[in-house]
């Protein structure tokens, strides 16, 4: 193996990296301000990559125009999902959550085949394509786009949550849900707005991905796992966490792939994420 | 009113449904209609439920007992000639085997990670059973037709297995139901409402989960044996599959865990609406079977956090209240009855 | 936050209003419950002269679109053979049921998801409360195996038009019978094509990189490419089984860059199809030859997806348009297709009309709707290349049930169709050799 | 035969990541002694209780139990070998009836569901819950629910049980029946550590008392002499 291959390897592990971690902040959020597993996680990406699909189809706007559109569509589904069935299972077990979670994500699914068939789709000629080639180094215009997004995104929603009052008060409710609400901080509120942040992150994520990515019903179930494997590597609630663990997966994935052989890069993965958790029980940066 | 007399009222009231069962098949000869899904769904929720619901370990993973069941018992069919008998024994105790290597290191973790953790664990053997030359990988078993009857528990007609899985079921039940008699199911139970105060009575954690996770591996393999003879082809992505992980704790989840009749309860409901929702409209293409699948799901999670026995704990509750003379506080009394 | 401390039942007693809440949700819940098994339970009242095929695909899951796809093309068969379209003259069942003194067939659709088990659930339940006298299906390699043994217990024909699993014909049963050739074939036909076009272009093409999906149907032909490829003395320069699912190909196609080989033999359904193509590209990686084992790469949805990059991808095939030119039925039943359902056929969905189609005939010279008297006229069923619309030698099953007469072709993407490039003398355009580079098309 | 101590902790510390919780504290207790365990709060008591009951292994130091040196030891070993413990924060099976609580406890020294029942029965008479037996344990008062906690580490059969906070929160009827009970589980050959804030609950009852501030041990001694300890007056008042 040349040096050549080599850094194109980690490059494309670096890329599909940042992805993972956009999947999964969403989801590492939501798990932190109010401890629920949110098993339809990958639905609301689904819903994103179909927010561009159709802003693409119908109204011929480019995937990456629409991202604020489709951050914003998503960010309602997830306070309506919130509103409509999270809302009342919150003192239930953890385990009807998961039950809910669960059905919710068979819903999304189903519906998006009700709705729009169950057709594979694609973007043809987003504003971003083609390659870029630097050097020996071949990558897609696409995924570094989504790349850099996600980095963005991930930026932003760091920056949201240490350097603004909502943000902060965000975060106090996931540290100290008691506490937060004796502060006058409204419980409910934050959870929606996690509900939202959360669905509008993984919004984004459909959007970035929707660039070079087939768009199904089923989509969800391909990112769903490795979405969970960065979260709970990262440890369940930390966004910074879910950030660095996206890139920890995405590099492994594809450098095991590259060694070992492509049909074990799961194994391999899910592997390193069982060993972690022997050494660190909560994950890289998880709560105590 | 005793925990005695409570438990063997209870018990009664299961032998009477699995009675029923058994009987069942006298009267609807429609074959589709003996609908032994249920009693599957039902027999794997029960198993799932000494570990998960008992002692509190919820395992998303369950699906590598099952596989290493169907495994071991066709393996030794096909290769060795082996009657599933001790097929499924042996499938039963490398199960066991197994949760004893996979608990030790998982049990240090608590709560989602455990979870996580059996998804991860479940999913490795997946991938590895896939990609394994010796057990045919992706390409799966086939198990030879040309053998049948009781020694080879493989049968043309379906009468016969379902009295198989009817049997493994009350075999499953009657094995939950004495270890929540016995001072395990006391031991499991403390586990899981109090881990720290169980350990300060001298309650090895370590020991009594592993347990609670053998013994239930043991019978789920069991489930996945069954499911070899009958359906006669496995491959990794029929009995390994993350779906049947998830799809057995929502057995047991939907009727209730940490009770003896929760999971049966939840595979009645479950499988029933399953069932008659990709019959009545699966073959549209439309989704919608899905959609009134996943409707039920989230209606059950938000109006029965505690399954449906909690459900109806509730209901008893309600009327208790209202009937002439009950007092307020023999009414709640009565509410948990139901509990084990 | 504990999982354990999460199951215990909440504490607070339910106020009034949420237990009757809960009532009237459990009581909801169970009304449906039983009227939907009501529903199901009542045996469905059948018309006389209706007979009923049952027909099993995956209408919902990963593979639902493609399962649509069958099920329209299944419901073009049957509408043909029930008269309500004017067949072309000399198709196969296109003269109805004269036999069964004209009587309907229904199909009677199910859906496998995409489930082995699932589908032999509802091959009984087809058998059981639908009383169909024969089924077909599944699509899915492993769905058939389990589908066809519950038909086998309850002694019902199930004939396989579009399974390639070579092992589904080797169980010695004596109801299955399947129409389209199997993978032996088909890879056996990769090598001899191979073979041809180095004869023809002078290159050698002895390096070839094996890419297939790793669930039966890749797996197994995965054994079948690397035991011709040592008797035909090829080099396997990389071999790849990669998992279903994925969300990078990054390193599959690093891996096989990194091997350099002339020619990429690929297996993949419709999603890695389409994510396998990308990555390509992403990485400006052109093989000389890309040479796919039909599936997704010949789904209606991948050209329509991929538009140009789609463009010389080689792919064997059981179906072409551009037959029509040898065979006038192709493209008389595909306009028939065209109108119905706004599609044209393909190798899936033109093998889904080939075994309704067959089957009708069966059904026809049997007379008879008894299971015994169809399958002895489906072991005796002998139609001619002109009665089919598959460039096949026609539909004769041998002792195991398999269609000895089927053939497979070989087709490449040309200005957006798929044309017929192999064999030779079939072809109605040269093979474009070698494929050009991305950033030269 | 009661001569060798019960318990004997030399030199014990312990640190969570530097932070020190106890430091070099030694003391022995007796067959059926009545130890008080007193100290401002943040002064190591539960760390200490911790590390006695297995839930802690010791930085530094050993404990032996009966001659075993038991240093480290898990708390399912500690338990077997009869220390038992009741908890701060009551921790009782909120699934399980008040009798089937005091079962597990039982069930140390036999498995037999009965008879683990019958002895479940005596230790709850022993603290007054008969009559609560059967009621969910979620559904008894706090105060209920700490007798329970003793009933269930008694039904262990422990020779020595360390009470953590037993009396807190209590009104002054509550205190006298705890204290009262105390004095009955000496009786019974018990020895007993008490932890505790309530010092009328305390004083007349303990053999002996021992002191920490800031980890370490300060005075050890009657109850009398503890009561004229400059130190301890010390760390009270400058609390």
């Amino acid at each position: 193996m040349t040096a050549d291959i080599l850094i194109q390897v980690l490059v494309s592990g670096l890329l599909i990296g940042l992805i993972y971690a956009l999947v999964a902040v969403g989801l590492t959020l939501i798990f932190g301000v109010m401890d629920i597993v949110n098993f339809a996680h990958g639905e609301f990406l689904m819903l994103g990559m179909y927010a561009s699909f159709w802003a693409f189809a119908l109204f011929a706007i480019d995937p990456i125009v629409a991202l604020p559109l489709t951050a914003l569509l998503l960010f309602a589904v997830g306070v309506i999902v919130y509103q409509t069935v999270i809302r009342r299972i919150l003192k239930a077990p953890m385990l009807s959550q998961i039950f809910a979670t669960f059905g919710l994500m068979i819903l999304l699914r189903g519906l998006a085949q009700f709705f729009w068939k169950p057709d594979h789709r694609l973007i043809p000629h987003s504003l971003v394509s083609g390659n870029i080639a630097l050097g020996p180094v071949q990558f897609g215009l696409p995924q570094f786009v989504a790349a850099l997004g996600a980095v963005g995104v991930t930026g932003a929603l760091w920056m949201f949550l240490h350097r603004t009052r909502l943000g902060t008060a965000l975060e106090a409710t996931a540290i100290d849900r008691e506490a937060a609400t004796l502060m006058g901080i409204d419980g409910q509120k934050m959870f929606a707005l996690a509900w939202g942040i959360g669905a509008a992150c993984a919004g984004l994520a459909g959007g970035l991905i929707a660039t070079f990515f087939p768009i199904f019903p089923e989509v969800g179930s391909n990112f769903i796992l490795i979405a969970f494997v960065v979260v709970v590597l990262g440890g369940f609630g930390s966004v910074t966490g879910a950030f660095l663990a996206g890139i920890i997966v995405g590099l492994i994935e594809v450098l095991g792939g590259f060694l070992v052989g492509p049909e074990y890069k799961t194994a391999i993965v899910l592997s390193l994420l069982l060993v972690v958790l022997l050494v660190r029980p909560r994950g890289l940066l998880g709560k105590a | 009113m005793t925990t005695g007399t409570n438990s063997s009222r209870k018990a009664m009231g299961t032998a009477a449904l699995l009675a029923l069962a058994a009987v069942l098949p006298l009267a609807i000869t429609e074959p589709s209609q003996q609908n032994f899904l249920i009693l599957m769904g039902a027999q794997m929720g029960v198993a799932w439920n000494i570990v998960g619901g008992y002692a509190g370990q919820v395992s998303l993973g369950h699906a590598v007992f099952y596989g290493i069941g169907a495994y071991t018992s066709t393996m030794l069919l096909t290769v060795l000639g082996l009657t599933p008998w001790i097929g499924a024994l042996a499938g039963g105790l490398l199960a066991s085997v197994f949760a004893l290597a996979m608990g030790w290191p998982c049990f240090r973790l608590k709560g989602h990670y455990f979870a996580m953790a059996t998804i991860a664990v479940a999913e490795i053997m997946q991938i590895l059973v896939t990609n394994s030359d010796f057990l045919e990988g992706a390409v799966g078993l086939y198990l030879p037709m040309d053998r049948s009857g009781w020694g080879w528990l493989i049968f043309l007609s379906k009468l016969p297995y379902y009295y198989v899985i009817l049997g493994l079921l009350v075999l499953t039940v009657l094995v939950s139901w004495a270890i929540e008699r016995s001072h395990i199911g006391y031991y499991f139970r403390a586990i899981k409402d109090e881990p720290e105060a169980a350990r300060a009575l001298g309650v090895s954690l370590t020991r009594y989960k592993l347990i609670a996770l053998s013994v239930s591996a043991f019978l789920t393999a069991l489930g996945g044996s069954f499911y070899a003879q009958k359906e006669m082809f496995i491959d990794p992505g029929s009995v390994f599959a993350g779906t049947i992980s998830i799809k057995i704790a929502l057995i047991a989840i939907l009727g209730g865990v940490g009770r003896l009749t929760g999971p049966v309860l939840g595979a009645v409901i479950l499988i029933t609406i399953e069932e008659y929702s990709r019959t009545l409209f699966g073959s549209t293409g439309s989704g919608t079977d899905m959609i009134i699948y996943a409707a039920m799901i989230i209606l059950v999670a938000v109006f029965s956090p505690s399954g449906v026995l909690g459900l109806l704990g509730d209901l008893h509750r309600h009327l208790g209240r209202h009937l002439p003379g009950a007092k307020p506080a023999e009414a709640k009394t009565s509410a948990k009855e139901i509990r084990p | 936050m504990r999982f354990a401390a999460a199951i215990t039942e909440p504490t607070r007693t339910p106020t009034r209003r949420q237990t009757i809440k809960r009532m009237l949700a459990a009581a909801a819940l169970l009304t449906t419950t039983a009227l939907t098994g009501i529903g199901i339970g009542a045996a469905p009242a059948h018309a006389e002269d209706e007979i009923r095929i049952g027909v099993i695909y995956p209408l919902t899951g990963a593979a639902a679109s493609t399962g649509v796809e069958l099920k329209a093309a299944a419901e073009l068969a049957a509408a043909i053979v029930n008269k309500e379209i004017p067949a072309p003259p000399g198709l196969v069942a296109g003269i109805g049921l004269p036999n069964l003194k004209g009587a309907k067939i229904k199909l009677i659709f199910g859906d496998h998801q995409g489930n082995p088990q699932v589908g032999a659930t509802e091959a009984e339940r087809l058998i059981t409360s639908e009383k169909v006298v024969a089924l077909t299906g599944a699509y899915f390699s492993n769905v058939t195996a389990t589908a066809s043994q519950v038909a086998e217990r309850y002694g019902v024909p199930f004939l396989n038009g579009e399974s390639s699993s070579a092992s589904l014909t080797q169980r010695k049963f004596k109801w299955f019978f399947r129409t389209t050739p199997h993978d032996d074939l088909f890879v056996g036909n990769f090598f001899t094509f191979l073979g041809d076009m180095e004869k023809k272009t002078g290159d050698k093409l002895r390096t070839v990189a094996l890419f297939n999906e790793n669930t039966l149907w890749g797996n197994e032909t995965t054994k079948l490419q690397v035991k011709l490829a040592e008797e035909q003395k090829f080099t396997i320069a990389e071999k790849i089984l990669y998992p279903a699912k994925t969300t990078q190909m990054t390193s599959e196609v690093q891996r096989i860059k990194a091997a350099a080989p002339a020619v990429i033999m690929q297996s993949s359904y419709l999603g890695d199809a389409i994510l396998s193509m990308k990555t390509y590209k992403e990485l400006g990686f052109s093989p000389k030859m890309l040479l796919a084992n039909d599936a997704g790469f010949n789904d209606s949805e991948f050209l329509k997806t991929m538009g140009k990059d789609g463009e010389f991808v080689i792919s064997r095939e059981v179906w072409a348009l551009d037959q029509a030119e040898r065979n006038p039925l192709i493209k008389q039943v595909n306009d028939l297709m065209q109108k119905r359902s706004g599609v044209n056929f393909n190798g899936n969905s033109a093998r889904a009309f080939t075994g309704i189609a067959v089957l009708a005939d069966a059904l026809d010279r049997a007379g008879s709707t008894r299971p015994d008297a169809i399958r002895e006229a489906l072991q005796k069923t002998d139609i001619p290349a002109s009665g089919l619309i598959m460039p096949w030698k026609g539909v004769k099953f041998d002792a195991n049930g398999q269609n000895e007469l089927g053939t497979g072709i070989i087709v490449q993407v040309q200005g957006g169709q798929y044309v017929t490039v192999w064999p030779f003398d079939v072809a109605t355009k040269p093979v474009v050799y070698p494929m050009p580079a991305w950033d030269g098309r | 035969m009661n001569t060798a101590p019960l318990l004997a902790v030399d030199g014990m510390g312990k640190a969570f990541d530097g932070l020190i919780a106890n430091r070099d504290i030694s003391f022995v207790v007796h067959h059926g002694e009545i130890i008080g365990l007193i100290g401002p709060n943040g002064a190591g008591k539960t760390t200490l209780f911790n590390c006695l009951a297995g839930f802690h292994t010791p930085t530094t130091g050993r404990i032996a139990f009966e001659g075993h040196d038991i240093t480290g030891s898990t708390p399912e070993a500690a338990a077997a070998l009869g220390i038992a413990r009741t908890f701060q924060i009551v921790r009782v099976f909120q699934s399980m009836t008040a009798l089937e609580n005091v079962m597990v406890g039982a069930m140390l020294r036999n498995k037999r569901v009965a008879e683990a029942r019958d002895r479940a029965e005596e230790e709850l008479a022993f603290v007054g819950l008969s009559h609560r037996a059967d009621t969910p344990a979620s559904d008894l008062t706090v105060s209920e629910q700490k007798r329970l906690e003793v009933a269930r580490a008694l039904a262990t059969e422990p020779k020595l049980i360390l009470l953590d906070e037993v009396m807190a929160g209590l009104n002054p009827t509550e205190v006298r029946e705890a204290s009262a009970l105390v004095h009955r589980i000496h009786q019974r050959g018990i020895a007993s550590i008490i932890v505790e804030h309530v010092m009328e609950g305390i004083m007349p009852i303990a053999h002996r008392m021992l002191v920490l501030d800031y980890g370490a041990k300060i005075a050890d001694g009657t109850p009398a002499e503890i009561a004229e300890n400059p130190a301890v007056i010390a760390a009270y008042l400058g609390e």
